[in-house]
């Protein structure tokens, strides 16, 4: 099978039906859901819907069959030994907390969590919350000076006392993709734990945590053309079952007394009340369309998409590129500032030519310091984008230049 | 398909609650529910030279899982561990086996096929089962 | 206007589409989903979907505007005071936990919570959990013998050191109301808080939680037609800004840097990463369709059910109905118990019949302790249902009764 | 649509920059974030029986906010709080009455009309003037 990329935008409903044509390249932000996860999700809602797990009629048994068959869908894109490994949650933030109370439960004052300074805040403000409850010690992995996350400097950081590193597995900001075998090796010699926020990576193809040898891994619906409202926490079922419960409610626990309760197993232990059903089998069929693409195609088109963009803005006056400026290591995201105009300024331009682009800190502003901005703007690729999008946004750009200067 | 389900073997198994009560000289024990429904088994087991000499329950569950019970408490006394994994094991394989095939399974737990098609209900045909299982591998106080 | 049922059922599509007919009565689990809602989430992922709040191209604004217009819609479902006293969450049972941990935060050892027998889990669990955490008392305000909350018992519970009363307004056993002007009063007597959890309430109709004069409000879109993986938390806006976020990621902070952050105000502080946006719009929806119904005509018929079914059950052998048998102050929900039947077998065999009934402990295991059962079948009407549906059910329990004896 | 958004008299406001600058001798000030998209200001204003005689600010942000905030460093001295209060009231009525109804909106203020129709753009704008009230009302040490 090769990549035919007009069939594919033709399977993203809103970019066959927008008018005028629409350059998406906020991907980063959110993807367009696929027609496939869009059908499963009403498909369900109009044949199947019924509470799961502890109903007997039929209705409810082919909920619940879809709703495990969606976990199992997930352990397979990313390949986990088990689907009891496949915590549903309601998206990457909401996974990463659950980490940092549940596991966080674990650590003591004085033991060192190390994040770096490129991660989003959804993988930075946990941590500084768990840092107030507990007097956990928050170090932070410095970046280069293009931004990738610097994994030589944890032989300096890394001590004894250290219990988990939690990195980006691709940055929001700059696209990089941090060397994890690295960051694993570093933290298996002090004996940490490594937990990877997986939520730009996911919708570049699927991913192998057994290869990676991570012990958690995190990702939203929203980003890899699933809905909204579904989210992943992937770990290891010995270091699950091992964990306190989070949330809790119905479906998680065993016995429940006035006096106290007793919990399930995972990962139902981990999903209190009713989950997002719909959005997990929603969740289910994207991923099972994004198992069988041809991912040596798609990179190879990323990639062209990338190269196009990243030469065109070096062309630009006053243009300078955030992070990398390679191909190596990285996907199709590529944060710019224009010398003397604001982001907002610039995207709200780029609108009218059909552009969409996304300008601010982009939720990573101690990464934004490091590059000495307030904000930047930022152009992510998708699979489904073409050079068409490109070229209006490098054209969109001369007219920015004009209407503000 | 559920007529089937509650036919007459599986009622009388059910009525019979062959080893019910608990075993006043347990070996081992175990407990154990499944959160999902609230079916809750208590199950001792007495064994001498690797063969279990009697079993007991205590069980809190739907018919199916008293039969399924009941049917433990019926087979298990003389069988000797290996047995009751090899009863184990065909049970799961006419319950979950991608094609029905009765041909490796003993003719006594055939009453159970019908549950195959109601998944919710799997849980509760093989509770007893992973409680004796449990009791006799990773056994706590009674 | 007046209640048209035929053209209501037409509205919901698996009611129409289900061949052979269903009779769906476990509607306190999960109600089927009214097509405004499914068709609002489609139109939004189709034609609006983008990230919310910090994009400034036009379907990023669209986007935002849409999940406002949620917001406010739900704000007028509930009679706020403004739609900034609105929390999307992704269910009940996480609203429940948000208040549990930020309200919680502020509970030091040896303050107390009252909690009722009655609750469900969701309601009940993460008390338990804050109070292994932070050493706060639980108090149970007991049952009646029939199952209602016994408010009169405030009186010698509710000490000085009450900082909360948290009860159900619609129990999801028996479908009893709770007298909430009798919780508020004794709650303001001491000056405690009230949190009443609505997830079986708002399906049957609009809520006036200023009329109530509660200070929390929590309840899930699956259960009032609308989607899952999206609920509500209503809060005074003033509590809410007293409070500490819970959560944390994008979209919640003001500035942050690797020493610490600041957070932004009520409803965003409550709302970290991206939230579940289509849902929210479909619940919108669904609340926009609720608050135009004619309510005096449905409860009208939901009480020509309920005293149908009463009526049918009390003339079955063996059969002891849980909770109230009269029609006063109540939902229609029924849970029964039929002498020497499992719940499960008795579900299990009605099924056969096309009637989708729950058996089990309904996520209430100490009310079914107070009525000395492990489980009990439960029949939930909702506004689709129809004479017809109460007639299978007895019709299939009389085969209940001849197939497992 | 966005063109006119980007007039020559908003980006000649916005580069004139007036009151841009910290004011050491200010009687308050107020800093203020918009969480949702960075724009930051700082704001001083030094106030004498009743009337506001000078002001200063330091405001990072897109072009609409900084030549908000121009328009505030050209217009607030001299002018009485409620004047400024009236001001305030009237961008607000430009930018969110439900009709575009310039007739009670004075001249200078029509150049950011347009925002209007971009609602993610709104706070912006306002932020300077958000500034200036709570500078006034509920002010924090410089
Ligand atoms: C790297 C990274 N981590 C975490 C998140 C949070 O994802 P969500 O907002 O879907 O919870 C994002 C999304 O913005 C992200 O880019
Ligand atoms: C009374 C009550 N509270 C809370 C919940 C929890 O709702 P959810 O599972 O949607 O979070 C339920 C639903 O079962 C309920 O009936």
């Amino acid at each position: 099978m090769s990549f035919d990329l007009q069939a594919t935008r033709a399977e993203f409903p809103l970019l066959a039906l927008a008018k005028p044509p629409l350059h998406y390249l906020d991907n980063a932000a959110t993807s367009q859901i696929h027609q496939s996860a869009l059908q499963a999700m009403a498909d369900h809602d109009m044949f199947r819907r019924a509470n799961i797990m502890r109903g007997t009629y039929r209705l409810a048994e082919a909920a619940t069959t879809a709703y495990e068959e969606a976990r199992a869908r997930v352990a397979r894109f990313l390949n986990a030994f088990t689907p009891n490994e496949v915590v549903f949650t309601s998206g990457a933030t909401s996974a990463l907390n659950l980490v940092a109370h549940s596991f966080g439960e674990s650590l003591r004052s004085g033991d060192e969590v190390i994040v770096s300074l490129a991660e989003h805040h959804s993988n930075l403000v946990p941590w500084q919350l768990l840092r107030q409850r507990t007097g956990i010690i928050l170090k932070f992995l410095p970046v280069t000076a293009d931004g990738r996350i610097d994994a030589t400097a944890l032989a300096g950081l890394a001590t004894s006392r250290c219990r988990l590193i939690a990195v980006t597995h691709c940055s929001n900001v700059t696209g990089a993709v941090t060397d994890i075998a690295a960051i694993v090796a570093a933290a298996r010699s002090v004996g940490a734990r490594v937990l990877v926020d997986g939520a730009q990576q996911v919708q570049h193809g699927p991913v192998d945590v057994q290869a990676l040898g991570i012990d958690f891994y995190a990702f939203s619906g929203h980003k890899c053309y699933g809905p909204t409202g579904i989210g992943v926490l992937w770990a290891r079922h010995a270091l699950l079952d091992a964990m306190p419960p989070f949330l809790a409610g119905g479906g998680m626990v065993g016995e429940v007394t006035p006096e106290g309760s007793t919990f399930a197993r995972p990962p139902q232990r981990f999903e209190a009340g009713t989950p997002p059903i719909a959005q997990a089998v929603g969740l289910g069929a994207a991923l099972s369309w994004l198992t069988t693409l041809p991912w040596g195609d798609i990179r190879r088109h990323e990639q062209r998409l990338l190269q196009a963009l990243l030469a065109g803005l070096a062309r630009k006056p006053g243009v300078r590129i955030l992070g990398p400026t390679d191909l190596e290591a990285r996907h199709p995201v590529v944060s710019f500032d224009i010398a003397g105009l604001h982001p907002h300024d610039v995207c709200q331009v780029l609108d009218r030519h059909g552009v969409a682009l996304r300008g601010g800190h982009h939720c990573a502003q101690p990464l934004m310091q490091h590059f000495g901005l307030d904000g930047a703007n930022r152009a992510s690729i998708a699979l489904y984008n073409s050079l068409a999008d490109i070229e209006a946004l490098l054209d969109g750009l001369d007219d920015v230049i004009e209407v503000l200067r | 398909m559920s007529a089937e389900l509650y036919q007459q073997a599986i009622k009388a198994l059910a009525q019979a609650a062959h080893g019910a009560g608990r075993l006043p000289a347990a070996s081992a024990s175990a407990k154990l529910d499944n959160p999902l429904c609230g079916d809750r088994i208590t199950l001792d087991v007495a064994v001498e030279d690797g063969k279990i000499i009697a079993i007991g329950h205590d069980t809190r569950g739907c018919l199916l899982c008293r039969a399924a019970a009941s049917w433990l408490g019926q087979a298990a006394p003389g069988a000797t561990r290996a047995q009751m994994a090899v009863a184990h094991a065909e049970l799961l394989a006419l319950l979950k086996q991608d094609a029905l095939d009765t041909s490796a399974v003993r003719e006594s737990l055939l009453p159970f096929s019908p549950v195959r098609e109601h998944k919710s209900r799997h849980g509760c045909v093989l509770l007893p089962f992973q409680a004796l299982e449990q009791a006799l591998t990773d056994p706590q106080a009674g």
